[in-house]
């Protein structure tokens, strides 16, 4: 059974297509995430599924039910905004009796609500704080609170870390995945940031100019993008250009611009010798040294340190430039800038996307 | 340290005396002006006869203070009378041209806006006199061909009323405007998505939001009011508020210090009103 | 029922006003204070409406009434006409006709002339001691037509003479205000209301001025060197009227009004606040007794017989005065 | 669709009160008094259309004497209000500390809080030649005999500096206000003097709420009506002053009228010259706070 | 040679001390960077240098020579400022020229000068663009130009990536790296994030409420941190507290509040025993499995797939949530949540300092 499912939805603004037929259908209790570029046209998504936004064509279903017709403050979904939207001339607890009044629900049971709610996010007794006594995480979680006491079928969430700073939203994106479960509801959650869904979503689509490039678990996308743009969004990666010189079995030859030949796996169908193509190859998959099927040459530019996830660039003999990662934990460094170098990675981990026009 | 701020010590303590002097610019002609109004003596000026309060409390000639002076308080309760219902028009008024200008997009919104913030820029006593031309013309123009007599476009409190409200408006509507700019679009959002009806929206979270607004920009609205006179000038009639009733008595009767003793309430009043605005604004900005 | 008063500072103390509500519990005064030229302006914007009864002098009312029509006729019946003096009533009778119709009785009347600290200025004899350089910057005046009149007549001519021909009156204009506009440098300021006027002598900063009467008594009262001077020419006289707006709501309250006053314990109250002369018989007696011997002592019958009263100005003249007045307003001096 | 149906209802409601308010009080009574500007006066209550008013006007030195006066003075105030405001101004918004700067603001609009009446008659009782500031300057010995401080242009001058440099302050504030420190430290950092900073940096970046002031300033100062009355001279001569003689002394509506229209068409095109001069647009600086 | 050198530099705010007793030089041509938390002084420390504060105590030397009586517009220093700070009534020309104009230099020599810089940035032929016309990294590179035009001995930049959206700090990082490299200027770079610090710096101090902790080469930080709050602040980390048991030749026995035992190295010497220590170890130090020094039991609570740098969460029997790094390339997951499993490292990899009161 599907919580939430969208139909070829489009949205038109005067000759701009900010969202081009749209298509997907999220499980009920699940975790979906859509990950895009900023100005890809998420936020317009979420907003036709709230009802603030007017599709120009296709359907919304929530639980089966088209919403189209139903305004927004009807329908059966809540939203968490980016700079989270909590009313500032209300206390907590009133932000969250908000929806509860609204609904027209009497005063006893409210308070028990609003106890309840605060209870489950891990703020109990707050309600008589003013919001802007409280930091940047907890308003995030009274926010979601605010949406979960009316007990919606979807959490719709808008880039809701956005505003918090480095060492908070990493604690945050685990405690959200944990309040998910908690409330086992259907949260769809909008973000510019690979990592963010990558680490909470069971679902993530992909989205580029309006459209859903590739739909798929966060692992399907890492290891199996299905587009170019997918393989460069989606975590670290080096690209070069090149032209296809053969195709065989799902293997390509490449010849990369500016000299170099390597063969890397056919990303999709349109790929055809002489065309023009982009090779992907993820720094962590690439190593110094030889003994696999790729071999490049190249010098040593710089050593990038960064604890766990430290790179090697690597000025190939081509003049490009290639990021190579780095296993420090043992291994203490072993090449020095200026030095010679040959890099190396499977054919596997290569691969090869029409360029996209 | 603050690199806006000179460094050298001497500049800075010639900076500092520059705001005193400055300061006491400012407070010179009202300190004159109060001062006098406990002068015991009949003419506001030096010397000085000793302290009285006779100028705001006594009852018997010749000195009648402000409290018995008829037309002293009469011209404070039509002032009062007009800044009230003025300040309360203006501020309606505002609002609507706030969220016209805020929300709404239409063809020509520059050139309305434009003409939003023009009377700000027309000279009091042109308004004043316009508006009389106009009224007049209305007026004599009914009078002459239907024989209906509308004596509300006559001199008169209507006149001023209007008079009044055509240039406060563009004051409120640009401060009220300017906090609903602030405003974050999304808070409606959020309460329709939470449930509300629009009308419930409006009442529970943009007007509570505005609130701060639409009390400074009545205060203000009030102030500018109680105070004008260029405008009320020309269209003022038998019911004159008190800067009217203040300026005849000064050219036309002559000054005692009773009038020393209303600049000096009023002083006091209108520094309280505008304090207690400050205060509303100052309790809400945390919020924001 | 209000009764809405347009008239002079002064011309409605609150004594009075007290008294007269006392003896007419329905009544209550409302007064707005005005002067000759804004009470006509104001009841033209009004088209004769917003007030019960005005006042403006006995010269101001033919050519207003002629050309905004805005009073209507007086019933001189309601008017106790009996104790009113019989001069000054054919006075204003003979202003104040239109189509034979009366419009205005007179209430008070005074001159204008001038007030000089005779301790300082012991030598004030006439208009043109106004520009005598032995008080120069010592002296002022109020920039209106009066000044102009009273300088012509200091330079020997008879304006009201010239009213019928309206180039000759405009030479004798250029001429006045020549002399004025030279007079300038004589002036320390020009005076607006009485106001100005009191603290400008008191104070001492003005020795000789142009004044009405009705200040000059009221500081004769409180400096006895400050005397009222009829000029040798002859004091200008001016009568202030009643008039009744054309659309006056409460014309019984007026009468009632106009009553009012003229009796003889009002008129003393009346006169004690305007300084002026009521326009009743033996106004003079009824004066208030510092008043009485200030008039003593400035007037005698020669000047008395010597009074000049303001005549009916004719449509346009007011125009020519005007740009007179504003050149001498606009013209420099240092 | 029933939202766009909502849509339209609500403009048109917000715009109702806006349309009747700007075309019955501002636009028509300023048509209105273009309109009685054009008529001549034959005789009593008979008019033809012309324009013999602005004939009259042009032809009488002394009228357009007075304005260009008015409009000359506006000027000098102005351009003082600015050198006695901006320094005030920036004390507020860059030097004085958090808690002290709304006191200062405070008091800075104290003046407005009263009436123009009442500070004029402050000022009278200040100046006079018996006041408070002759009396103390003879009373040490600085003058001999009393001096009179009122009845001149630069008394004039300073009581419509001191009615009006609020306007200027407010608005300079609010601009200064929002300017970030770290321009000013960028601008010494590069190796900016104290003057190359103020000229390259403090005051190009203050100029809307310069030009704002500016134009609020100049309005209010050419539109004034009491003080130049009450603290000018024997020759002093205000344009509204003329105004208000020709709708009242002298019952010439039709002068009075054509008074106005000059009047607003004349500051409007000093405020439209300097907006040009300045590059900037009156709804970017004055509807700017 | 030392192009800048601070000595005991003290900087007090009435009764509050903002920056404690600072000493450090900083070699010709090299990037230091300033590490630390907000409001711990970096900014403060970087105004001395500029000028902007007058220091309580202590002394400032460029290239040898004292500063500290020099104004803030006579200073061999430029800044490149959090905000950046660029003039917005001007123009990209006149921005960079502003410097020059002050120094008084003649006109024809300015624009070759302007034209020249903005070529080593990149953006040649941007003079008359308006600064608002610019992108995010854009008006960074700018900013440094208006710096560098003027060739400075010492360039400061506060947290000049600060504003910037995610993958474009990435790049810039790079970039920065880059443009230090081709002026050969000395570099001092404020910044609160430790991937930035360690990415760019020859030399990182970590700053702590107002004093140097440490200061070190990247490498050094992150493997030999000299204090808890060094090991914490650079690079993830487990912490647990615990309490020393016994302490021989360097390695410290610790019982974890809670349960169980580790051993690790001794980080300072004011370890006693019975004394309160906080021990770190890294995830990617950790295993799933068996084998090494030391092993703790527990269940895996949830997978946290991040590409390369994925994590799996395991709660240990003694309740702690740990972060165990999970090499992905080739191995698919072999555990899933719920499953009881052993988690080991070396006793090499963990480290014991005292807590800090
Ligand atoms: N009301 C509107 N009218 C016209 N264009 C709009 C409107 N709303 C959005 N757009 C355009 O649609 C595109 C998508 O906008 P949207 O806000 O959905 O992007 P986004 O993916 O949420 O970006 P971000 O990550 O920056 O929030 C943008 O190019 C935007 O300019
Ligand atoms: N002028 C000042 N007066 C008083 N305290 C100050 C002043 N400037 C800074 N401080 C205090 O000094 C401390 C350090 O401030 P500083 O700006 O140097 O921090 P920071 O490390 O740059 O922080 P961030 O990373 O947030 O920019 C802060 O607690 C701050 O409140
Ligand atoms: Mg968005
Ligand atoms: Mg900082």
């Amino acid at each position: 059974m599907h919580d939430l499912q969208c139909e070829s939805l489009v949205k038109r603004f005067g000759a701009y297509t900010a969202v081009n037929s749209v298509s997907f259908n999220v499980p009920r209790g699940s975790f979906f995430s859509i990950l895009g570029p900023s100005g890809c046209g998420k936020t317009t998504l979420m907003r036709m599924i709230a009802g603030f936004e007017a599709p120009s064509s296709g359907d919304i279903r929530i639980k089966g039910k088209s919403v189209l017709s139903t305004p927004p403050n009807k329908r059966p979904v809540k939203m968490v905004f980016q700079h989270l939207a909590l009313f500032p001339m209300m206390n907590v607890g009133e932000n969250i009796a908000y929806g509860l009044r609204c609904r027209g629900e009497n005063k006893a049971d409210i308070g028990g609500k609003v106890a309840r709610v605060l209870d489950r996010v891990g703020l109990p007794g707050t309600e008589h704080k003013q919001v802007s006594q409280l930091s940047g995480g907890q308003k995030q979680r009274i926010a979601i609170a605010r949406c979960m006491v009316l007990e919606p079928d979807v959490l719709l969430l808008d880039e809701p870390l956005g505003a918090l700073d480095l060492k908070l939203r990493e604690r945050m994106k685990i405690e959200l995945k944990q309040l998910q479960h908690q409330f086992e509801t259907t949260f769809l959650y909008i973000t510019h940031d690979q990592s963010e869904a990558l680490l909470m979503s069971d679902n993530v689509a992909v989205m580029n100019a309006g459209q859903f490039e590739q739909i798929g678990s966060p692992q399907e996308l890492y290891n199996n993008p299905k587009t170019g743009f997918v393989a460069g969004f989606v975590g670290d990666s080096n690209r070069w250009s090149g032209r296809v010189v053969s195709l065989s079995e799902g293997k390509v030859r490449v010849a990369i611009d500016g000299g170099g030949e390597v063969t890397a796996l056919a990303g999709d169908n349109r790929i055809a010798a002489g065309g023009s193509v982009e090779v992907f190859v993820r720094p962590e998959a690439i190593s110094i040294g030889g003994g696999r099927d790729e071999v490049l040459g190249g010098t040593v530019e710089s050593l990038l340190f960064n604890g766990a996830s430290s790179r090697i660039l690597v000025r190939m003999d081509n003049g490009h430039l290639v990021e190579v990662g780095q296993a420090v934990m043992d291994g203490s460094v072993t090449v020095s800038p200026g030095e010679k170098v040959q890099i190396c990675w499977s054919q596997l981990h290569g691969r090869a996307f029409t360029t996209a026009r | 340290m603050n690199v806006a701020a000179p460094q050298s010590p001497f500049l800075q303590w010639l900076y500092r005396g520059y705001m005193l002097a400055f300061l006491a610019y400012l407070a010179a002609p009202l300190f004159a002006a109060g001062m006098f109004a406990f002068n015991d003596s009949m003419f506001p000026a030096l010397p000085w006869n000793g302290f009285t309060l006779d100028w705001f409390f006594s009852s018997t000639e010749p000195k009648i203070g402000m409290f018995h002076d008829r037309r002293l308080l009469r011209g404070l309760e039509n002032s009062l009378y007009i800044g009230v219902l003025v300040s309360a028009l203006a501020v309606a008024a505002g609002t609507c041209n706030a969220f016209l200008f805020e929300r709404k997009q239409f063809p020509g919104k520059n050139v309305f806006y434009i003409l939003m913030i023009v009377p700000l820029v027309i000279p009091g006593v042109i308004l004043g006199i316009s508006i009389l031309v106009f009224a007049s013309m209305i007026a004599n123009g009914l009078e002459e061909t239907f024989g209906i007599e509308w004596d509300f476009l006559r001199p008169g409190l209507f006149l001023v009323i209007l008079g009044q409200f055509s240039f406060l408006t563009t004051i409120t509507s640009l401060v009220i405007a300017a906090r609903l700019r602030k405003f974050d679009i999304s808070l409606e959002e959020a309460a329709l998505n939470l449930g509300a009806t629009r009308l419930r929206v409006l009442m529970t979270v943009t007007l509570p939001y505005l609130m701060p607004a639409l009390f400074s920009a009545f205060v203000v609205a009030f102030l500018v009011s109680f105070e004008n006179f260029n405008t009320t000038l020309m269209l003022v009639g038998s019911d004159a508020p008190l800067t009217i009733t203040m300026y005849d008595r000064m050219v036309k009767v002559g000054s005692t210090p009773v009038l020393n003793a209303v600049s000096f309430f009023l002083m006091v009043g209108s520094g309280m009103l505008a304090l207690l605005s400050v205060v509303v604004q100052k309790k809400d900005e945390p919020a924001t | 029922e209000t009764l809405r008063l347009l008239t002079w500072g002064g011309y409605a103390p609150d004594n009075v006003i007290k008294l007269f509500e006392e003896a007419n519990p329905d009544i209550t005064v409302e007064v707005t204070l005005s002067n000759n030229e804004e009470m006509i302006a104001k009841l033209r914007a009004t088209g004769g409406a917003g007030y019960d009864l005005a006042q403006p002098s006995h010269d101001r009312i033919f050519a207003a009434q002629k050309e905004y029509n805005i009073y209507k006729p007086l019933d001189l019946s309601k008017v106790g006409a009996a104790s009113l003096d019989a001069n000054l009533l054919e006075g204003v009778k003979a202003n104040a006709t239109i189509d034979g119709e009366l419009y205005a009785v007179p209430h008070q009347w005074g001159t204008s002339g001038i007030v000089a600290d005779i301790s300082k200025a012991p030598n004030v004899k006439g208009w043109g001691d106004l520009c005598n350089p032995e008080y120069k910057g010592r002296t002022s005046m109020r920039l209106r037509r009066t000044i102009l009149l009273g300088t012509a007549f200091g330079l020997g001519k008879d304006p009201f003479a010239l009213y019928a021909d309206k180039a000759a009156y405009q030479k004798m204009l250029d001429e006045v205000t020549d002399t004025l506009i030279a007079c300038k440098d004589n002036v320390k300021t020009y005076w607006n209301g009485g106001d100005d006027l009191s603290t400008l002598l008191l104070s001492g900063e003005v020795v000789v001025s142009e004044a009405w009467d009705s200040t000059a008594f009221k500081l004769y009262g409180q400096n006895k060197n400050l005397v009222y001077v009829p000029p040798e020419t002859g004091a200008l006289a001016w009568i202030d009227t009643f008039v009744l707006p054309r659309k006056s709501e409460a014309d019984e309250a007026a009468y009632k009004w106009i009553n009012f006053v003229m009796k003889p314990e009002i008129v003393k109250l009346m006169s004690d606040s305007t300084g002026a002369i009521a326009a009743v018989k033996n106004g003079i007696d009824l004066l208030p007794d510092d008043k009485k011997a200030a008039v003593k002592a400035a007037f005698d019958d020669k000047d008395l017989a010597n009074l000049k009263f303001f005549a009916n100005i004719p449509a346009g003249l007011e125009d020519m005065e005007g740009k007179a007045l504003e050149r001498i307003k606009a013209a420099t001096s240092n | 669709m029933a939202r766009t149906d909502v849509g339209k209802l609500s403009f048109i409601l917000l715009f109702a009160p806006f349309a009747l308010w700007i075309a019955l009080l501002i636009i028509l009574p300023q048509l209105g008094i273009g309109y009685i500007s054009l008529r001549e006066k034959v005789g009593p209550g008979e008019y033809t259309f012309g324009f013999s008013n602005y004939v009259a006007f042009l032809s009488e030195p002394i009228y357009w004497n007075t304005l260009l006066r008015t409009a000359w003075m506006s000027i000098l105030v102005t351009a003082m209000a600015l050198a006695v405001g901006f320094p005030v101004a920036y004390y507020i918004a860059k030097i004085a500390q958090r808690r002290s700067r709304a006191a200062l603001f405070l008091m800075c609009l104290i003046p407005l809080w009263v009436s123009d009446l009442v500070r004029a008659f402050g000022w009278i009782v200040i100046l006079r030649e018996t006041g408070l500031v002759s009396s103390l300057l003879q009373k040490i010995g600085l003058v001999s005999g009393p001096v009179e401080l009122l009845y001149n242009d630069a008394t004039v001058v300073m009581g419509l500096v001191y009615t009006v440099v609020l306007f200027m302050i407010v608005p300079l504030v609010s601009t200064l206000d929002g300017m970030d420190n770290s321009l000013i430290e960028a601008g010494y950092n590069l190796g900016g003097s104290r003057l190359t900073v103020f000229r390259r940096i403090v005051v190009p970046y203050a100029m809307p709420g310069i030009v704002a002031g500016c134009i609020i300033v100049f309005m209010l100062t050419a539109g004034s009506y009491l003080t130049p009355i009450l603290l000018g001279g024997k020759n002093s001569m205000w344009f509204t002053e003329q105004i208000y003689e020709q709708f009242v002394t002298r019952y010439n509506w039709e002068s009075g009228a054509t008074f106005g229209v000059l009047l607003l068409v004349f500051t409007s095109f000093v405020v439209w010259l300097g907006l040009r001069l300045t590059g900037q647009s009156l709804a970017s600086t004055v509807a700017k706070d």
